[in-house]
């Protein structure tokens, strides 16, 4: 039995245990160079993601607080594959910072967390889960300690995070007084559609909200971005969000079933404003960074629409546009992160005439941006097309016509950037930068990414087979 | 034969290009790849007559399908008839003119021939796509390479035009989008599977209302490609700011997409509305027809002249198609095969004299035959084909079309008709004032005089074109004979939706 | 106690809760801000060991809940007090009006 | 019946002309150009000719029922648009498709002859006698063509390559807009042709000639009209546009005198012989429908009659001669068209006949003294009977032959049409008659004061003989080509005319063109300033007319005032200011909004948590209380 | 009214009076000292609840801990005795008013049906074992794997305190100059 444990827990243990690996290598005698542990763990993660595969049974613990099945094996999977890519990229700003393992650590426990919540069964659990990402998180966002916005940046994140938390709580301390259970099958049994039930569901939606960044729960959201290191913010952007998408959609798909005919107003709402705001306000800034931060916003618009179609094509949409998306932002956020990390430049204005002088960065942020703003052939399109296809099984074609207008927009500012990059020059461009070995291997998995994923049509029916629907 | 080579090919050679150093190399190696291409579509044609000769009466030949998104049942489908041959000759012919000239590209070569086969190879797909969402992948694929062509090597207010073109046409295959969510979700009947394979959802006969409703989308969506009226305007900056090889294509091919899908996912699938608008869709090419021509006679550049008339005449294909007789949707069809060719011929001799004199502006260029007379005289027949001189394509099509459009007996329809036959004399204006500035008269800049004429290259891009455009023009027989089974079986959908029409109405 | 029924309690809780968020709302002080959100989670805890008693005494889950809100909240207060030191390191202030760097 | 199959010849040689000197003209056989040029016109004139021969004169070919029905041939499907809709390449024979390509062949292989001399030397002469090919290929294809949009085709291309040849001198300016303004104002002329053959063609379900005119006059067919008018009357008006656009009728005309800025041959050919009377072949072509429609041919009528008159009036005042020839033709063709107006369809096929030889004659004259004196002014000219006589003797014929002085051709003819006006509307029949005697006025006005007025030097200038040789045939074609027995070879049913010899009909024209003949001697005989007097006299009048009464003036009025400012400027400044502006305005009002909203992302984090609790809140309400 | 509902509205009215003094009062040091009142009036809410070890965790946790941590951190960043700067007006009155909606809109919902399920325990209920939320008990049910069991909560939470700790570390820790 504890074998059979043991395996269904395979991939929170190995984090873990890497984690603890790392505690060990710091509180050690000896001094490791910083280059030495980032191999080591990149390995580590690499190995980690390999292990994923691993198949195991579905299997329901700890009298339901932990359950998983493929699909969930599935999500951690891509969850490590998003912290794998992460790792590599974050090697030219992390080679000559201090505390690497910290980093690590931290990052890793906010991953177990993912983990936890995820596989959570139960709404203490979900919540163990939740804090265990946000709060090593909060940590990491103000790892640049003698930057004046990384330090605002964590304030901002850890006071939002705790009152939403806080909402959160008081959601759930209702529904608890409401249902008399944590556990979400039990809940699931327990929901009539009365206005306090819809109350505290609103309270905990809310706290999803957060998370996703949908608006209006969206506000810290581009302060965070860009305050961070760019390796935090793409870690938020893509393993955090997905992983918050996951659980969501569980969330609303098994455990709130019940008052789906409500959530489905809601969640409409909340998409037609989360993809509006954030493509009005992407349109308007200057900094890359931030630029990236209201994409994001934009683009967990389009998740939620694909939420909305509360079906097997809906969540199977969503998971897929998760992966999609961790290729296509971690690529642009990889350029980015690189040209920070030996420039210290983040403007839109400092990428002109790019390409004149490196070509492969460039080509590597186009082929991001394009897939971001959903052109064929890369994945994004699909991805795109999938979501607002399963948005549009509900008949509400206004509001699959709002989502497409905004992808019209959103190609506006994306459009942008590779102008600068390609069309526009300035007097002193950024120089040759040189692209150390892991990083470029991140690229190439990022642009293989974006390539095959769309075009190999299996990959989505994988998917599409896993997944249950409402 | 196997479609998927259509599209392969353009890719192939565009892969090749990206491993060739040396301008040469990559020059050459694109020239191969667009020639392979136009064998395998004069092959093509060839074995298409094969099995019609051979009495295959099947609607569409050579389909290859491939489960591609199998759990929503999307199919990676090709298959070719009359028109699609049609059109992909036309492509062949341009992509192959379109290399030929921007045999000078320096800045950037091989992204510029990169992106260029990119852009072929998205329209070949398109054309032989038989299921919407190849077609609509297809369709937008096209929307990365337009954008950076123009904006890199254009001229002018580039960054502009090209954010405008991008936008405009991404907003057309939005609509699209959700004209095609509509279809899709209509398909199947009741609890049937959804489906996109667009012959089938023909035969299925989609509701009448669910048609009307969704009929606009697809059918603006695809018309901004086209110049609808008055989602025109990216086509004046698009195409007066874009490099030559991109302004061939661009007039030549993209702007015939809009028309294809007006007709065959537009028209074809949706029977019903298209009878139902046709009225609007009349007026709208109508006054795309005459306003177009009116605004031509006021440019003074040259592209900006090719560019209105390539509205006014894209116009004709719209009218055509409104028009929903066999005859005139026929006639639309020639119309964008013989503007597709005469309009790339056009901008491939702007570019070439731009390339010399560095002006497009009619009243600094003048006598240009004395100095070149290769260009001026591919300039004159371009020009004459453009306003309809018989024995060249552009008249077969336009008789087509006013034939056609004829047919449909109706007071308004008539008027329409009479309209778009005055434009060929507002046509005829403003062709023989440009070509009378910058053709004949006196040269005006005396440094024109050392201007050499064309090189190789460019004369065989002239010739192919021209050559396309006589071989239409003189004998048309072929391409209508071309054209016919593809069209009656449209017309046959469209029939039988009057008749279904005329059924509902009398029940009420 | 069985004479006071839930929903005072519940009522008790609910002013505790918007106190504490008024008190987010409008102070300044980001120690005070970490103060009013301390309120927060004490009322959620009310909340939760409320019902168990009253309602569901026949488990313990809201008591447990409890116990790993106020663990959490220890561990977020120290995080919270953490940061702030470091950016009263960067910005010598801790008022928040001073830090609007980024926006918009 | 023998077989015309070789008929297809006719118009292909001149063709083949055009593509090999069209393509390697210039390069391989710049000097042999002319001959090949000729030598393949003078096979297509001697086929003409003997298909004329085997048709008028052939055995058994005099039976009225093999003339009555035209005889359709060598059809092809060339374009079809519906089952029974489809534009066919084929050939019509009938008498005047017959001796229509007998006068085209015959007269452009003068013209080819003549330019042999004439052209030497040039730039483009490779160029030149392709276009003439061309323009004989169309020419051909047009008078042959047996159906409707057929014609059509041939009827543009008539037009292209006159623009070519007009515009064949293509550095003057004057050249290239007198091109422009031919082609454009036929164009125009056309849509009317256009439009005429899609009535047509819906009336009667086909283009082929026979099948059109029989499918018409059936009465079964439907009598829809179009403000109160039948569509048929429609279409063959329509039709008419057209055929006076080609035929530089009143008001359609203002392109023929500026285009005789082109060679002289080229207006020999083009605008004085052949193509000009394009409109009357048309005309003719479509009699029998025309005939049936009494409106129209009354319209016909007096469009014709006007212009003659117009015309001869102009032509006395202008003092370039070529400008003076252009506007005696188009005075020659109105008379043909309202001879078909007053239903004198054979008088008028017989004037095109006459008409053609001693035109083009004038026009090739004009060409050798324009050579000699180097000037279109006739004031520079004067006593050149001495230096020119071959040419003086053969101008001398044209214009006795014009003028209608027996018994040269143009008096047959011309009394003739005379007759049928005088049968049909006695108005038509003075004006007519009025018009004669200025005829011979202004003919011979030119007559004298190109070769009297002076006195003259005898220093004969010698005369290249391909030069000499047109003009002598042509003026014994002048001379004698009236005794053709015209009216028994050619009318509308195929039955023969009584033909009527000299009656008393003729005396009246006669009297008026000696009359004429007689003012312009006494004008212009000799040097003398009583031209003076007489302009003096009628000054208001003459500048009137001398500005070709400020039709010009108030075509391009029309179309630069009004058409480019009150319709081409607005468009063009509506399209990029409203329609695109809309587009922009789009643009700039998403702009606005977004930055609008930025005050939200106010970067204090208190703001942040209020407006998140306020979105609970908001949503509450929203989804509690109103939709439930 | 009895005696225990007495004693719970004095709690409740000593544990909002001091909470509302916490957040506005302008002096933080004393606010800090409202929060130690209310945070204790709660621990004795739970003992009013009978639920001694959730009161017993309260003062030892929250009193003894974050309070103090929490008066560290006011010596560390500020210099006591100055007055907290205003809060800002505007602000001020918008969330008071939302603040009063919202705890209108939430006691309106309050009003819920709500359902007991299994009975009520009544004093030191022996019935069950498994309910009675004594020390023993809890601890049992903390380490069991079996049916209620929180093994995995508290496996899960003491790699947060673990990855919090280290947060702290790296944050707060003061980095010496030739270390960068």
């Amino acid at each position: 039995m504890w074998a059979g444990i043991l395996l269904s827990l395979r991939q929170e243990l190995i984090v873990t245990g890497i984690i603890f690996f790392l505690l060990f290598m710091k509180v050690g005698a000896t001094e490791y160079k910083t280059g030495v542990v980032l191999n080591w763990v990149n390995v580590l993660l690499l190995a980690n993601f390999v292990l994923g595969f691993f198949p195991v049974s579905d299997a329901t613990l700890f009298s339901g607080m932990f359950h998983t099945n493929k699909l969930i094996v599935l999500e951690k999977n891509i969850l490590n594959l998003g912290t794998l890519i992460v790792s590599l990229q974050a090697y030219s700003w992390l080679k000559d910072h201090r505390q690497v393992q910290e980093f690590y650590i931290l990052l890793l426990a906010t991953l177990v967390g993912f983990f936890f919540m995820i596989s959570a069964g139960n709404l203490l659990m979900f919540y163990l889960g939740l804090e265990l990402s946000t709060i090593p998180l909060t940590a990491l966002s103000s790892f640049d300690l003698e930057k004046r916005q990384s330090s605002e940046a964590a304030m901002k994140f850890i006071l939002s995070s705790a009152f939403s938390s806080a909402l959160l709580l008081f959601g759930i301390s209702l529904l608890y007084g409401a249902t008399g259970t944590l556990a979400f099958d039990g809940i699931a049994q327990r929901l009539d559609g009365s206005a306090f039930q819809l109350f505290a569901f609103i309270l905990i939606l809310s706290g999803f909200g957060f998370k996703i960044s949908a608006v209006p729960f969206h506000l810290w959201t581009a302060d965070v971005y860009e305050g961070s290191p760019v390796t935090v913010t793409a870690y938020l952007s893509v393993v955090s969000k997905g992983a918050m998408f996951f659980i969501f959609i569980q969330a609303l798909y098994t455990v709130f079933k019940p008052l789906a005919g409500n959530w489905y107003r809601i969640l409409v709402l909340l998409s037609v404003l989360t993809m509006v705001v954030g493509n009005l306000f992407a349109l308007r800034q200057d900094k890359l960074k931030r630029l990236l931060a209201f994409s994001s916003i934009a683009q967990s618009g389009f998740l939620l629409a694909g939420i909305t179609g509360s079906s097997r094509t809906g969540e199977a949409s969503v998971i897929y546009f998760i992966l999609v998306y961790i290729f296509s932002n971690l690529g642009a956020f990889g350029v980015v992160s690189l040209i920070s990390a030996q420039t210290g430049k983040e403007s839109i204005n400092d990428y002109k005439g790019l390409y004149a002088s490196n070509p492969l960065l460039s080509w590597v942020m186009a082929i991001s941006l394009f897939s971001l703003a959903g052109i064929p052939p890369t994945a994004g399109f699909f991805g795109k097309f999938f979501l607002l296809m399963a948005g549009a099984g509900k008949g509400n074609y206004v509001f699959i016509g709002i989502a497409a207008l905004n992808m019209v927009i959103s190609l506006y500012y994306y459009l942008r950037v590779i102008k600068a990059i390609f069309m526009d020059s300035q007097p002193q461009p950024i120089g040759k930068l040189k692209i150390p070995i892991l990083p470029s291997i991140a690229f190439l998995i990022c642009v293989a990414g974006i390539i095959m994923t769309g075009l190999i049509g299996w990959i989505y029916d994988y998917i599409y087979s896993l997944s249950i629907g409402i | 034969m196997n479609l998927s080579f259509l599209v392969l090919v353009p890719l192939i050679t565009a892969v090749a290009v990206l491993f060739c150093r040396g301008l040469n190399g990559i020059r050459w190696v694109s020239l191969a790849g667009a020639t392979v291409q136009l064998l395998l579509s004069f092959g093509l044609l060839a074995l298409y007559w094969r099995e019609r000769a051979a009495g295959n009466g099947t609607a569409m030949l050579f389909e290859y399908r491939h489960a591609w998104f199998p759990s929503l049942n999307i199919w990676y489908h090709l298959g070719v008839d009359g028109i699609s041959i049609a059109m992909i000759l036309l492509t062949a012919f341009v992509m192959e003119a379109a290399i030929l000239v921007s045999w000078k590209v320096e800045r950037m070569g091989k992204e510029f021939f990169v992106l260029l086969l990119l852009l072929s190879a998205g329209a070949y797909g398109f054309f032989l796509s038989l299921d919407l969402f190849t077609l609509f992948f297809f369709l937008e694929v096209s929307v990365i390479p337009k954008f950076l062509l123009i904006g890199i090597w254009g001229s002018g207010r580039k960054e502009y035009s090209a954010m405008k073109l991008a936008l405009m046409l991404m907003g057309g295959s939005a609509l699209v989008f959700i004209g095609l969510l509509g279809v899709y979700y209509n398909t199947g009947g009741a609890g049937g599977p959804h489906g996109f394979d667009w012959q089938a959802i023909a035969q299925m006969h989609l509701p009448a209302e669910v048609q009307r409703r969704f009929f606009p989308f697809l059918f603006v969506g695809f018309g901004i490609f086209t110049a609808l009226f008055p989602f025109h305007t990216w086509v004046p900056d698009g195409h007066s700011s874009a490099p030559t090889a991109a302004s061939m294509f661009l007039a030549g091919i993209s702007m015939k997409l809009g028309g294809y899908g007006c007709l065959r996912v537009a028209v074809y699938l949706m029977p019903d509305a298209a009878r139902y608008y046709s009225p609007i869709i009349i007026l709208l090419a109508t006054i795309a027809i005459v306003y177009g021509a009116f605004a031509t006679m006021m440019q003074k550049d040259l592209k900006y002249i090719n560019a209105y008339s390539s509205i006014s005449h894209c116009g004709f294909i719209l009218l055509g198609i409104g028009m929903l007789t066999q005859t005139a949707i026929t006639g639309a069809v020639i119309q964008m095969i013989s503007h597709g060719l005469m309009t790339a011929l056009f901008f491939a001799a702007i570019g070439m004299i731009y390339d010399r004199t560095h002006t497009r502006l009619v009243e600094r260029l003048g006598g240009l035959l004395k100095i070149m007379p290769f260009f001026s005289t591919v300039f004159v027949i371009a020009g004459l084909c453009s306003l309809g001189l018989p024995g060249l394509s552009g008249f077969v099509a336009e008789m087509t079309v006013f034939m056609g459009s004829w047919q449909h007996a109706g007071e308004m329809y008539r008027l329409a008709t009479i309209l778009a036959c005055a434009s060929i004399v507002i046509t005829a204006v403003y062709i023989l004032r440009a070509t009378g500035q910058t053709i004949m008269g006196p040269v005006k800049d005396p440094h024109y005089n050392g201007l050499a004429d064309a090189t190789w290259n460019e004369k065989l891009a002239g010739v192919l074109l021209v050559v396309g455009i006589i071989a239409i023009g003189i004998a048309p027989f072929w391409l209508s004979d071309l054209l016919t089974s593809g069209v009656s079986v449209i017309m046959g959908h469209v029939e039988k939706a009057i008749i279904a029409g005329k059924a509902v109405i009398i029940k009420k | 106690m069985s004479q006071v029924p839930l929903s005072h309690i519940l009522i008790v809780s609910t002013a505790l809760f918007f106190i504490g968020m008024y008190g987010l709302f409008t102070r300044r002080n980001m120690i005070t801000m970490l103060m009013s959100v301390e309120l927060l989670l004490n009322s959620v805890n009310i909340n939760f060991v409320a019902f168990n008693k009253y309602l569901y005494p026949d488990k313990l889950e809201g008591v447990f809940f409890t116990l790993f809100i106020i663990a959490i909240a220890a561990a977020e207060a120290a995080v919270t007090i953490a940061i702030i030191i470091n950016l009263y390191r960067n910005f010598h202030s801790i008022d928040v009006e001073a830090t609007g760097e980024m926006k918009f | 019946m023998p077989n015309y199959a070789y008929i297809a010849l006719i118009p292909l040689l001149p063709l083949a002309g055009f593509v090999v000197l069209g393509l390697f003209g210039r390069r391989c056989f710049r000097h042999f150009s002319g001959l090949i040029g000729t030598g393949l016109v003078l096979v297509s004139t001697a086929l003409a000719l003997w298909v004329a021969y085997q048709y008028f004169f052939g055995t058994g070919h005099t039976a009225l029922a093999f003339r009555s029905h035209p005889l359709i041939m060598l059809k092809a499907d060339w374009l079809p648009f519906s089952p029974h809709l489809s534009i066919d390449l084929s050939a019509i024979i009938d008498p005047i498709s017959v001796m229509m390509i007998a006068v085209v062949s015959f007269i452009s292989l003068m013209v080819h002859i003549f330019s042999l001399g004439y052209m030497k030397g040039e730039e483009r002469f490779a160029t030149y006698y392709a276009f003439l090919g061309l323009f004989t290929f169309s020419m051909l294809g047009l008078v042959l063509s047996g159906n409707l949009f057929e014609t059509y085709i041939f009827w543009e291309l008539v037009g292209c390559s006159s623009f070519l040849l007009i515009g064949y001198y293509y550095e003057r300016p004057t050249a290239v807009a007198a091109a422009k303004k031919a082609f454009i104002v036929t164009r125009f002329a056309d849509l009317g042709f256009l439009v005429g053959i899609l009535i047509l063609s819906f009336q009667a379900k086909t283009l082929d000639f026979n099948m059109l005119i029989v499918q018409l006059l059936d009465p079964r067919l439907p009598h829809t009209t179009f403000l109160g008018i039948s569509l048929l009357s429609w279409g063959l008006f329509l039709i008419f546009i057209g055929g006076a656009g080609k035929s530089a009728m009143f008001p359609l005309h203002i392109w023929l005198p500026d285009a005789m800025e082109g060679p002289t041959p080229v207006s020999a050919l083009i605008h004085a012989a052949t193509m000009v009377v394009a409109g009357v072949y048309l005309v003719a072509r479509l009699y029998v429908l025309y005939g049936s429609d009494p409106g129209v041919l009354q319209i016909v009528l007096y469009v014709g009659a006007f212009s003659a008159l117009l015309a001869a009036i102009i032509a006395c005042t202008q003092t370039d001669i070529k400008r003076v020839l252009a506007y005696s033709t188009m005075s020659q063709i109105g008379y043909m068209m309202f001879a078909l107006g007053s239903y004198g369809y054979t008088a008028s096929i017989f004037h095109l006949f006459t008409h053609a030889f001693f035109k083009a004659l004038l026009f090739l004259c004009a060409g050798v003294i324009i050579h000699q004196v180097q000037s279109n002014e006739i004031k520079g000219m004067g006593g050149l009977r001495k230096t020119m006589p071959l040419t003086h003797v053969c101008f001398l014929v044209a214009c006795l032959a014009i003028a209608g002085i027996p018994p040269f051709s143009g008096f047959f003819s011309k009394e003739d049409i005379l007759l049928a006006a005088y049968q049909a509307n006695k108005l038509v029949y003075l004006l007519g008659l009025f018009t004669s005697g200025l005829t011979a006025f202004y003919m011979f006005r030119l007559y004298f004061s190109i070769f009297w007025n002076k006195p003259s030097e005898r220093h004969p200038h010698k005369m290249p003989l391909v030069e000499s040789i047109p003009l002598v045939i042509l003026a014994l074609g002048a001379a004698f080509a009236g005794f053709i027995p015209f009216s028994r070879l050619m009318n509308p049913d195929g039955a023969p005319e009584a033909t009527h010899g000299i009656s008393g009909m003729a005396i009246a024209p006669v009297a008026l063109a000696l009359l004429g003949i007689g003012i312009a001697a006494y004008l212009y005989g000799k040097e003398s300033d009583r031209p003076a007097k007489v302009v003096a006299a009628v000054r208001g009048f003459y500048t009137f007319a001398y500005h070709k009464f400020y039709i010009d003036e108030v075509y391009s009025f029309i179309t630069k005032k009004i058409i480019f400012n009150l319709i081409g400027r607005p468009a063009a400044w509506i399209d990029r200011n409203i329609v695109d502006g809309l587009m922009n305005l789009l643009a700039a009002v998403t702009a606005r909004i977004s930055a609008g909203i930025k005050g939200f992302q106010s970067g204090k984090v208190q703001d942040y948590a209020l407006y998140f609790f306020a979105g609970i809140a908001g949503l509450t309400v929203l989804f509690i209380y109103i939709y439930t | 009214m009895s005696a225990s509902a007495v004693v719970f509205y004095i709690l409740s009215f000593f544990i909002l009076g001091t909470g509302l003094l916490a957040v506005t009062s302008r002096k933080i040091f004393r606010s800090a000292i409202w929060l130690l009142f209310s945070l204790t009036g709660i621990a004795g809410l739970y003992f009013w609840l009978q639920m001694e070890f959730i009161a017993a965790v309260q003062i030892v946790v929250y009193v003894g801990g974050i309070v103090v941590l929490i008066i560290f951190s006011i010596f560390l960043t500020q210099q006591s005795g100055k007055d907290l700067p205003a809060p800002v007006r505007k602000r001020a009155i918008f969330s008071g008013s939302v603040v009063c909606a919202g705890f209108v809109l939430t006691c309106l919902l309050l009003r819920y049906p709500f359902r007991p399920l299994g009975h009520p325990v009544a004093g030191a209920g022996l019935e069950n074992m498994g309910a009675t939320a004594s020390v023993g008990n809890i601890g049992a049910q903390m380490l069991s794997t079996s049916e209620y069991g929180y093994v995995l909560p508290f496996e899960v939470i003491s790699i947060l305190l673990l990855a919090a700790m280290i947060g702290c570390i790296v944050i707060a820790i003061k980095i010496k100059p030739e270390d960068k």
